[in-house]
């Protein structure tokens, strides 16, 4: 969180780890899979990605700093798509509507959550496990309900499609990328530039200190929660209205994809320690892990080892930079998952 | 006589079945320092938890300038001008100095939903506080509270309460992990608290430390007030006899002292 | 020419036989000086959008030509049509079928489809006097799978029979036992029922456990989709009634060699749609499958 | 951990949510379930499907007292299986040999995830998140290279059968419902009678004091990291031999089902308390929820949502308990994930 | 005159770049309580943690009973007979008093791989050795530790070190978060743990504890033994002035009192 801008200062944010993955893995597949990978039809492949994975690792990232999980982001996604599918498509309602209901629906999950967490002590891992498991239901069975299918189309033209669904600045980067771009810029500002960050930071270093210090915890909690099944909900939407037809499926991979994201970027899995610039340089190095692969020779049988493996080196790199970060802070000591 | 500023009237706490706190009634007055003494777990953490807002009484009234008043949550309590030391936590270790500082009540330019964290503001504000505080290495609010000795630590969340306890100043315990001149310096800014108008509610084991500043003493035994009187109307070992809960301390005094004595401070022979 | 190839998940037995196609037609491509990319979706989770980012990522590899399956068309169709319009020619794999490759414009569509196929199961169960079919689905919700059950069902009820779905949750997918568990506990609660077909070869594994555990061996017949070594030693045996099997070999060998040979030499095909499948495997041809399997091409 | 058996003792033990969850569920789908799911056949059913996951979840529930987390076990289990079947149904070896191999490829990616554990400040939750896509990568690579396929075929007679996959008791109950038994009352003895037991406690209620206090941590973080990706091993192997074939794929739902026993057993996320009894009604807790709704009316399609809700329900009604037996140790914060 | 039981010959200790011990020379005799005291951060906790085994020193060398000796874990040097109450932790909030007690030095019966924990042993001997420490109230071994006071805790802790402090007993700040009745337990712990032959190292920020219980004190300042001396040997001014790291507290405390005394012990008029 220090803002100082020395030398040593910088290497002491706790996005240096994580801008220092990002280069080690840019080059490693610019040698690997060469130069189309750094055309831009070649980045756009990596930052589409990105971006719809940034944008639900951001919020959940913040969860983290703040010291809680969500697991339940899994099958946001494909609520939200779903539900804009069902009400725009199978019905054929208006696409603001269905914009509408999809988004509160996430409003509506996420402070389910974030009150099941504030009021009861079951931790966050399992109510958000238990409203993933809940959510799957919801939408296999109302999808199948309603529609008869699991599989649901919708035609969107007009600004809606512009705003949520189509390709921009020379039909290769998703306005998703946008999207993410500006919301990044917007979490910056209000966790690193408004007053508004500092108390994340602090509830995840100590609650109860943070409680004491007159932060509306309990609030803030909510807040976040709400936040992070929100911009799922709204990444499955875009995904239902881009891609014209929405899917009931899992939607796990997005669960491991962002808490990954979120840890290689630097945020402290016990809670306290992190920063948007972080999770947003972690997304990307996950991405472009990802699709690097397929602009290298390697058999695609063996991706996932080295998914693992570059993965493991990102995270022991930035851990290796926190440590030389925090030295001397050593009586820190806590559940370490 | 100048009004009480802070006062609890017959509150009683009880967590779940556990009755903590019987029918206290206390009163704290501007300029004037209250020692809150008291054996372990006779419930002083828990009554000065119930005047910052932390807990809320099972019964009984709070009164703030004579009117009733009631803390919902922490924050309704700083508001009202009570700053409290607790007496675990209060900082945040993988947190700037500065943040620390003013978690919660971050200074800030700018207007509306764009209000920018002043961050230099914030830092030299912090910084020299602590050194106000004694504590002269710290220079760079940028560092992070974690790098910092417990001393100094404790040092940051005492300079955090005297810069916004604005009315009442209440610390937990804050010499506990000192050493003796931070120890030294926190009684320092007691007095010159006390002496800029602040009430102030001082939790403490120590005898010493509590007749160096102390006006005004209440003794808690088993989470009932046992006695309230002022400065000089006890001698210190009937002070001290009330903090170890009414046991008579004499004896065990006697008892260590009278030991040392006996053996002309040198060692008895190993035993067998 | 260079080839991308989009496919599904890493570890799904059928997509590696169509992986095994893909290694065996590259080294003529490449002797023309050409290359073959297989792009693989990691899992079926987010399905429309993972494929239509595959689709983008071939594009991005400006190759010469595209084998896609289209599973979803209304997601892959605008993608699809961005691919042709930056001069990649196409040839349709696997699912869509020859109307969508006419619509679209691909070359060609070379398979058989998911939906064809089920229909092809539930009309074998009908013709071995099976009256009850369950559908077990441990992948709900997955387009290209639903298919395979809504195909089942629609051959059996349109043979005068009756058919239904098992969807299992996501706690029981990848755990044999709990698969099996399922199937015996569907058995046992319904006891008319007396034809289990399950979407992948692994599954089958399990629903033969289950099939013995509910004491129901001989009565209730086994089909799968797909097939492994066992689920054919058990056809061998007589545990299980068939196997559908779409020869996916068959699929992509011929997509990318088609497809190479148009770009390269401008050869095409009289033949269209080229029917790759379904093709039962029973006791009746069992042996020369099981040869095949050996070399990891069906 | 408290062993007094005085009424009030006896619910203020870990174990006593788990049971009364269990206690609730098996009414409820007794109720709604009917008989067929009391039957000896009902029984085996959610049963067997206990056993597979017990034997994996009791030393994950011993990690989870500890502190640490393994989510490799995903990951173990179709590798377990992979390796027997590709030893001795591929190759034809003897089937010791596969046996043999199999359980020591557990210990060796259990040694490595326990070394780098201790060794780096890594949390284990992402250690093991990188094992488990390298350890996925290395079955599917080394499997597709040696056999060509995904899914291996294994034909096992005699004694190993008998050991490892056949069925017992009548035919319905599987031999690992034995092992699990045994094995369970193995963990039982270690934990809660011999000293050992008090060393995991102690190790996750604070690692630092643990060590201070003369406990080898580092060898007994080891121990249970190896205990635990081995024991996912001897179920994919089990399940291999029983099945007569080995899938590439699968195994990741193990991951959130054993979490989730163990939590519903009533161990602490944060470490430090719990009991093997109480991960044992866990697991046929969650069996019972998961298997039961195959005999009852219910749409097959809501499922998940059953699920979710019930398992959501019955970690209240734990951390009710919990709360009761804990009302006093108010003191304990820590990082609530 | 006995021999040492522990000394450190010439020991540094350096975290990474951080020089925290400089040429430190301590000994311990049997039947002597060492005092070691020294301002917040100079280096008391690192210096006996060395002693116990949890970090290793950088260079110089540990000598017992004239050998030298090397402690690579904590459990090597309980294992000679170092027994250490750490300043923070050493107990397990959720564990019962008698395996909280016993944590790693479990009493069993039975043999080989299948020794039983004694259960009945364990909390017999721990609710004793904690009730001979003036905790009466504590009856129940299978009660849970989260559900003591902190004071309680800290007793169960100190007790449980006497029990197994076969020769040596380090105390690092044991009264920092006690009552008054419960310090002087502690501080009669102490001489009974000497009067048995027993070295202890105490380590504490009061002087009188220090003084009422000390044979020889030891003063760290910033890393280095600043002081060496036997009881009688100084003031209590001078140990005071010494403790603060140097700096001279009479001045400090002049001030202080001096204002009490100005004011006659009552508050100024409030400051406007
Ligand atoms: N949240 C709570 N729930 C239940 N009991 C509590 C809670 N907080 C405190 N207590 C109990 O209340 C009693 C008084 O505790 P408190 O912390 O106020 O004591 P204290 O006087 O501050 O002691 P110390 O000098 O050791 O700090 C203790 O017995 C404690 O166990
Ligand atoms: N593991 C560590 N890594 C880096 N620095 C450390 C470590 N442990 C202690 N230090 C530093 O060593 C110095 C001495 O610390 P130590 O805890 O020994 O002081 P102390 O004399 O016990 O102080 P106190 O009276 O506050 O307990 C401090 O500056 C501290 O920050
Ligand atoms: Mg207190
Ligand atoms: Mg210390």
């Amino acid at each position: 969180m220090s803002a100082s801008f020395s030398p040593g200062g910088l290497l002491r944010r706790p996005e240096a780890g994580a801008a220092l993955g990002l280069i080690a893995v840019l080059v490693f597949f610019a040698i690997f899979g060469g130069l189309t990978f750094l055309k831009p039809a070649g980045m756009a492949s990596w930052l589409n990605v990105a971006a719809n994975l940034g944008v639900i690792a951001i919020p959940l990232g913040l969860l983290m700093i703040a010291g809680e999980l969500d697991i339940s982001v899994g099958a946001m996604v494909p609520f939200g798509a779903m539900t804009v599918a069902v009400i725009s498509g199978h019905y054929g309602l208006p696409i603001w509507l269905g914009v509408a209901v999809a988004l509160s629906f996430g409003v509506i999950v996420g402070l389910v959550n974030g009150v099941l967490v504030v009021k009861t002590a079951v931790p966050s891992l399992i109510v958000t496990l238990g409203s993933l498991f809940a959510v799957q239901g919801i939408v296999l069975g109302l999808t199948v309900l309603i529609t008869k299918s699991t599989s649901v189309a919708l035609t969107v033209e007009g600004p809606a499609k512009a705003l949520f669904g189509d390709f921009v600045l020379g039909g290769q980067l998703q306005v998703m990328v946008l999207w993410w771009l500006g919301l990044s810029a917007l979490y910056i500002f209000f966790v690193h530039v408004s007053p508004f960050g500092n108390w994340i930071f602090a509830m995840g270093g100590d609650k109860v200190s943070a409680r004491n210090a007159g932060i509306p915890t309990d609030r803030l909690t909510i807040i976040l929660f709400v936040l992070s099944a929100t911009s799922a909900a709204f990444v499955g939407m875009c995904q239902a209205i881009l891609y014209n037809s929405a899917q009931v499926a899992g939607g796990q991979s997005f669960i491991f994809n962002a808490i990954i994201s979120v840890v290689v970027g630097g945020v402290l899995l016990t809670g306290g320690f992190g920063s948007v610039v972080g999770i947003f340089f972690g997304t990307i190095t996950f991405a472009i892990v990802t699709q690097g692969i397929y602009y290298t020779d390697f058999d695609r049988n063996w991706s996932s080892l080295i998914i693992g493996v570059l993965l493991l080196g990102a995270v022991l790199m930035n851990n290796t930079f926190r440590k030389m970060a925090l030295s001397a802070t050593t009586k820190k000591k806590g559940a370490k998952v | 006589m100048t009004a009480p500023i802070l006062a609890l009237r017959g509150v009683n706490k009880s967590f779940g079945p556990i009755d903590v706190l019987h029918d206290i009634t206390l009163e704290v007055k501007p300029g004037e320092v209250l020692c809150l003494l008291g054996d372990n777990g006779a419930g002083k953490s828990t009554l000065i938890k119930i005047m910052s807002g932390v807990h809320q009484p099972s019964s009984g009234m709070i009164e703030m300038d004579g009117q009733p008043v009631s803390f919902p949550t922490p924050r309704v309590a700083a508001e009202a001008g009570i700053s409290t030391v607790h007496q675990f936590g209060g900082t945040f270790p993988l947190m700037s100095i500065g943040r620390s500082f003013f978690v919660g009540v971050e200074p800030t330019w700018g207007w509306g939903p764009f209000r920018v964290y002043d961050r230099k503001r914030a830092n030299a504000i912090a910084v020299k506080a602590v050194q106000d505080m004694g504590i002269t290495r710290i220079s760079d609010g940028d560092r992070l509270v974690g790098g910092l000795s417990g001393g100094e630590r404790q040092s940051l969340a005492i300079a955090r309460a005297v810069h916004f306890g604005a009315r009442v100043l209440i610390l937990d315990e804050p010499t506990a992990a000192l050493g003796v001149k931070q120890a030294t310096h926190v009684l320092r800014i007691v007095n010159e608290a006390k002496r800029r108008g602040l009430a102030v509610i001082f939790i403490t084991h120590q005898v010493m430390h509590a007749m160096a500043v102390g006006d005004h003493f209440a003794v808690l035994i088993r989470g009932a007030v046992a006695a309230d009187f002022k400065k000089g109307e006890k001698t210190r070992e009937e002070i001290t006899d009330l903090m170890a809960g009414g046991a008579s301390m004499a004896s065990l005094e006697a008892e260590i002292e009278g030991f040392m004595a006996s053996h002309d401070g040198h060692p008895p022979p190993p035993a067998e | 020419a260079d080839i991308a190839v989009v496919g599904g998940s890493n570890d799904d037995a059928f997509w590696n036989i169509i992986k095994k196609g893909i290694d065996d037609a590259t080294p003529a491509v490449e002797a023309n000086g050409g290359t073959v990319t297989y792009l693989r979706l990691v899992n079926y989770d987010n399905f429309a959008p993972d494929v239509v980012q595959l689709i983008r990522t071939a594009i991005s590899m400006e190759v010469d030509g595209l084998v896609i399956p289209n599973w979803v068309p209304e997601a892959e169709d605008p993608a699809i049509k961005d691919a042709m319009a930056a001069g990649i020619k196409v040839i349709l794999m696997n699912a869509g079928g020859a109307d969508k490759a006419t619509e679209l414009g691909a070359i060609n569509y070379v398979g058989s489809d998911e939906y064809v196929a089920g229909v092809a199961g539930g009309e074998y169960f009908a013709g071995a006097g099976q009256k009850n079919v369950l559908c077990i689905n441990t992948l709900p919700g997955t387009a290209n799978i639903e298919a395979r059950c809504k195909g089942v069902i629609d051959g059996i009820t349109g043979k005068g029979g009756k058919g239904a779905q098992l969807p299992l949750p996501s706690t029981s997918f990848g755990d044999a036992t709990a698969v099996a568990e399922a199937i015996k506990a569907e058995l046992l609660k319904d006891e008319t029922i007396d034809g289990v077909i399950t979407i992948s070869a692994g599954d089958a594994d399990s629903a033969a456990i289950a099939v013995e555990q509910a004491g129901k061996t001989g009565a209730t017949k086994l089909g799968s989709f797909d097939m492994n070594q066992a689920g054919l030693d058990r056809i061998k045996a007589g545990t299980q009634a068939f196997a559908i099997d779409q020869q996916p070999y068959l699929q992509s060998y011929l997509a990318v060699s088609l497809l190479a040979a148009n770009i390269d030499f401008g050869t095409d095909l009289p033949v269209f749609p080229v029917l790759t499948g379904p093709g039962i495997v029973d006791a009746g041809n069992i042996d020369a499958t099981l040869a095949g399997v050996k070399l990891g091409a069906r």
